[in-house]
């Protein structure tokens, strides 16, 4: 790559020295892959990844003991599951080429035609590289969903619905507002993932638990966190990997990217504190548990808004974020009813919600010229465009994800047992324990009969 | 003195809660409640590991320890019944022995007034 | 930022064709934001993110199950209350201008005048970036502190004084030191903290676990960790987050960046191998809470030194860091009786200082030419500005405290109430437990009263 | 670094006036850091550092609760252990000069004749840079054997083993494949180490386990793991760090390495979709431990040809990767016998022998010009030189790993005693209980006799 | 109503699986298990924490609770000897106490019949 | 034979090893100690988990059983009250129960001797 540069440099300089050469020196530089971008986006990938195996563990500190590992699983295997479903269909379907606004083609099925010289159209990284970070998206979306229909769900209606629902809701989704469909021609900004990642999953989950129905002993018994510790692993997973979901969205390692990693941090920080202080008027203590969905309740805040605000609006949107979570959560969830085990609609769509508004209100293109100017910069028009994004992508959640259940319990069951989901579905639907204890006698089995080696 | 007696009940972890609310309602207050594992006629299930499979046939079941006078024992093994039958196998066993005496630690009170609580 | 960096070029070269330009090139170069640079940065800055709630778990699995949450949260809930505190006045305190020497001024106070296209004065990466990972050195100084007093303080208390401390103590010491200060005029070297983050810490918690006395039952009962995993989790954490601490210091991603980042690790190393076997002979058993420690201490050693000293010091520093802190925590405590909860003394202010001295030792221009040799390299003055320096973090630390604690007593109580200590603090400061268990019974309550649903 | 290009730029400039200078300005070129290249591997080296502690929570959590410190300690140790090493010898054994092509000289020892300013030859980035990332390569190599003995030996001699075992095992391997030694004359590739790490240390498991004999109690009572979320948090920090490993391996942030990092992420996602179905299908459910099982498997696979194939041939990799590991470990150690407590034979010497094969079939020159075409790309040659690399590293690490634990057998014990293998080894070894029981009583002893403070 | 009486056995962990398939074989299919810590003749050990060293003095132990009426006290109390003697301090105890009464909460048999399971 | 006795001690968790303690000084070497949760007029305490507030009810305690036969019961009690009192409520409970028999599994030895241990 060194070698490329600076053969090109030379050539450059021979052409320097005998015509004006402002435009194609331009032009030229376009075409090169930057190592410090291209460093920046593949680590920013990396760190998305491990945000969610990081959700497995937020999740599944929430759980009940018996439930840790079919939580946990969810979320780890989507990672293997969205991965190829993304390299065979997804990144074609969302990201090349676009039919009539709606969908992407398939040229690039198989990742067909991408090589290791092939650079991203308009940017400065190789197209692996986006493929790889992008890919990383698609597999966290999904996986934000279960937190809804968590500890009462068979494990292969969740691969059915995972891999359909990341097909025919989100691939389109992405498409509409990233791959150049119809929202991005209509001007809607989100910078990384406010509507396509958060609504989308929050909403989904929410028609998910509404349809499932409850937990047996729902509001009857306590169903109380197992390990709050394994929570905050993974909401600091979590936040970490944020940093990468955000800032790396700038595609580069540039000013825009350090502008996206500090406001993240503010936002995050803001919730944290004002979800922390809400429940400590409300509840009378501050909790860790609260402080750690604070911050995820920042995050998802901030996701549309990370590439288009400067930092005091970022703080205000983590302020008001925490506080809106925290009441959706303790207050309007508990009046309505409904069995969102781990908030997955609390935190992602409310949050998600808040934060596509307020970048309606708070884009500014001096951060970003790419993006538009907000109500507060002067430009009303820009929050009808995000709402008009946001009721879409609420609209699409609501009826995608009630035609895949409807249609998936049509050919298969969806809900566990009663006995199983007494006991568990770590034992009934996986056969593993989470904490193995020594006292737990029993025998190995081999070869279907019991053995003494 | 009354005779004390103590009653174990070793039941489903899930039903605790709802057992300790209807002794509560005859005037059983004072208990202890332990995690035990259990193994009768309820089978096991099988775990795997690595593609080992274990017969594991010790199943979580909680035990209820409560040490009674006034109340008589029939009462409670009716109401421990009712709360806790379902007629599948695992619903557990209730034992009852003698207690010799008892002591509240905090007033040194001895024998039967040691366990009745005035509220 | 690509097509900066080649319109730049193209008409550098057309200058380059009439006049000399070596140093015009020089001044050009040095405003333009460096791609690998920034990747660098942020990546740092996301890496020293994840070490305070990483010295959460550090430290949140040597207390006893009671309290974890408790101390996680004093380490977690930091991280959004002073990168709020940094963003509003922090930062501007500590960077923006000189007072006399003594503080900085209020001009970036909220951030005021950074934009995307900010960037760093002599640096080579956007501003944003700088602010970004110095807030996470901000965050973690004050959490390291919380280990002196952990299981014992009230979670107001720890609001008030982190705040307090965050704003008094170490804004002014760090702009002593990196923000142009009088130690910085004085010729004090400390590349990434060991008197601005270590010393001050470790010294501020001492202060404070003598001021607020020993946890009930010590050097009575056995309070011993309970999770040894968790320590290691964190430890783990820390490690890998270091390597942006200290290579990150570099502010690019260059010769001196991968330096530090060797002499990091082989210190980490050197001090893991030789509290481990302090303690093997010492003790009659290698632990690995013993090395989970060593690699702190090593780390701490290295800090003030990583970007001055070449491989061979700083195996000898680790070496000596981890004996040191050994015998600090094992048989000096001990002797002397206090309860350093989880030594923040024993290991960062004892630790700090033996780099900082070392500093003086082993500091090469050779490494850094905007150091200064030392000691060994013929420069005996070094010694004592480190001495200097040394000597003013203690001093500085301990008024500091002392004054702030006091002050914070007279306005409410610090110390939480002993039914309150023996309880644990998790359920009597935040009204939780970390490791729910299936067996302890208990009823939602709803709207205050009960309810069945 | 930035004023060092810049000067030179002009320099170039001026001499491009004057003289035809392709082959000049490349051969400057090739001189410099780039700061892209350097944050890569930097990170990379971080991400690498971070898997080694991550695979002792990946053992950890399959031992029972008594043993977990004694098997993350052999992880966690061995990254000081090993680091120290290598900076001594071992850096120099491997990549300093050549002696016969069958290991390096000791010119590089302690790091002699690196400086700040030194560029790894043929490269873009600092020396510094590439010690430190190969460190981690030779740290982890080692750590991976222990899962072989886990649970039954005695650390001493651990520690006397790994030390022998990287100077005399890793260290000339590495050399022959990666310092320009025979195996690298040969044309034998192995892109991050299918040969000279998983092979290498899942045979040398192998053989360690065979000779020490198995487990008591093993195949009569259940020997099941104690922290199941524990081993996914390994996984976890496993797939995040073999970004770096796989990716960094291109020593550069250019398209080889976008490249390399998602044919990773698919054969891992692959490998993980086909243990679980696998196991799905052969015992009648999926579980967790299983995928997480099944990512490290496909990942391994993937390791030698992570910098040599395209992505569909890294699916076909991945799947078949995760069906014969599971096959090893699940039917094949069964009927064999063989107590390797945590699989480290049956995923890292079957996986990487895979993988090295594998390469052998769908290497192209299209990915990487440095490499080779493999068998379907018309080129049956390689394959015959994967074989022999592989028989080499079989026969290589079977005689040396059995000559060593014959020779350490004459000197100390290796097998704990049986009442410290019954009682456990984290008390019996190390004097620490991992999870510290608020009811265990007990006092603290000081000075050797019992006081009350 | 055949007299019943509980056996508590008290012994090393390791020995669980042993026992209870011991104990299977001579017809005790019901028993309840639990984790205790003991203390007795046999030390504990010490562990070091940073360099500070505590005496721990309890004991992991494994509790068996059964309660019998047909098969006799003596066969019990001498499998479970032979199963778990090995002649070390630390082996356990076992005590044996009278029982008032059983329920078996499924089928509210009471008496004898509540642990009798017919196979 | 001499009769034997079985103390069951439930208190507060923290109190243990100063019980332990007293208990040796007057010769009670042999006991097994477990974690349990006890209700009574003890009140629990509220935990609140995202805003959604329980009324947790049983609280932590350790039990502590141990079977004598020289050292006579009143002097157990009077110590272990000594020692656990602290006139708070919680403090918990002491029952008295008769042990038919004792084995010392390690010697066969039965009844009284079985848990007379010689020093
Ligand atoms: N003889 C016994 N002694 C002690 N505990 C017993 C006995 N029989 C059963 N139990 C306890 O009661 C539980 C339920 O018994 P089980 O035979 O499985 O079902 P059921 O109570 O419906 O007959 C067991 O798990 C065990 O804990
Ligand atoms: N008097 C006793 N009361 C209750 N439990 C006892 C008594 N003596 C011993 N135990 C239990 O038996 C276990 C073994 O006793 P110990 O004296 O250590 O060895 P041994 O059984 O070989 O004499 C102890 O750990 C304890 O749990
Ligand atoms: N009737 C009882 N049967 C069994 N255990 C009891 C009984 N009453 C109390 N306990 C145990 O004693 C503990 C303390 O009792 P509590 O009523 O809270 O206070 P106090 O002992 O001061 O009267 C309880 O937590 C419970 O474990």
């Amino acid at each position: 790559m060194k070698k490329l540069w600076s053969t090109m440099l030379t050539t450059l300089m021979l052409v320097a020295m005998m015509v004006p050469v402002a435009f194609a020196a331009d032009a030229e530089a376009a075409t090169k892959i930057d190592s410090g971008d291209t460093a920046w986006v593949l680590v920013s990938a990396a760190m998305v990844f491990i945000m969610t195996p990081g959700l497995g563990f937020f999740y599944g500190g929430m759980v009940r003991s018996k439930n840790v590992l079919s939580t946990i699983m969810q979320s780890f295997f989507i990672v293997a599951l969205i991965s190829v479903e993304w390299v065979l269909f997804g990144y074609s379907l969302t990201f090349s080429g676009d039919v009539s606004g709606i969908i992407g083609n398939l040229d690039k099925a198989g990742l067909a035609g991408i090589g290791v010289t092939t650079i991203l159209d308009n940017g400065t990284i190789p197209e692996f590289a986006f493929v790889a970070f992008q890919c990383m998206f698609a597999v966290i979306t999904p996986a934000l969903i279960t937190g809804a229909f968590a500890e009462r769900i068979k494990f292969s209606a969740f691969v059915v619905f995972s891999s359909l629902w990341a097909i025919f809701i989100y691939n389109p989704m992405a498409h509409w507002v990233w791959g150049g469909g119809w929202l991005a021609k209509l001007g809607a900004l989100d910078f990384a993932g406010g509507l396509v990642i958060h609504i989308l999953s929050g909403v989904s989950g929410l028609v998910f638990c509404l349809m499932v129905g409850k937990r047996r002993g729902y509001g009857k018994s306590p169903i109380i966190p197992h390990n709050i510790p394994m929570i905050v692993i993974g909401a600091t997973l979590l936040w970490f990997g944020w940093f990468g979901f955000n800032a790396g969205s700038a595609l580069g390692a540039n000013g825009l990217a350090a502008s996206a990693f500090i406001v993240s941090q503010i936002a995050a920080a803001g919730a944290t504190v004002s979800w922390v202080v809400a429940e400590w008027i409300y509840n009378g203590k501050p909790t860790l548990f609260g402080a750690a969905s604070g911050c995820i309740a920042g995050l998802v805040a901030i996701t549309p808004a990370a590439g288009y605000v400067t930092p005091m609006p970022a703080l205000i949107i983590g302020l008001v974020g925490g506080v809106v979570c925290y009441f959706s959560v303790a207050v309007v969830k508990a009046k309505l009813g409904y069995d969102d085990s781990l908030d997955a609609f609390g935190v992602h769509g409310v949050g998600g919600t808040w934060g596509a508004i307020a970048t309606g209100l708070w884009a500014t293109t001096s951060v970003n010229e790419a993006g538009a100017d907000g109500l507060f910069y002067g430009n009303p028009d820009l929050v009808v465009t995000q709402l008009i994004s946001v009721v879409t992508a609420w609209v699409f959640a609501i009826v995608g994800t009630f035609i895949l259940v409807k249609l998936i319990g049509l050919f298969m069951q969806i809900r566990v047992d009663e006995a199983d989901e007494v006991a568990g579905v770590d034992i009934s639907g996986h056969g593993e324990s989470a904490y193995g204890q020594s006292i737990v006698a029993g025998h190995p089995v081999i070869g279907g009969q019991d053995v003494n080696l | 003195m009354k005779k004390l007696t103590k009653i174990d009940i070793i039941t489903r972890p899930g039903k605790l809660e709802e057992l300790k609310e209807a002794l509560n309602a005859i005037g059983v207050a004072g208990m202890t409640v332990s995690q035990v594992y259990g193994c009768g006629l309820q089978k096991g299930h099988k775990e795997v590991y690595r593609g080992q499979e274990y017969a594991i046939n010790l199943v979580p079941k909680v035990k209820v320890e409560t040490v009674i006078c006034e109340i008589p024992v029939e009462k409670v093994l009716e109401v421990a019944q009712k709360v806790l039958k379902t007629g599948q196998i695992g619903d557990g066993k209730i034992f009852v022995y003698n207690v010799e005496n008892a002591v509240r630690i905090r007033t040194g009170e001895e024998g039967d007034i040691a366990i009745i609580d005035q509220k």
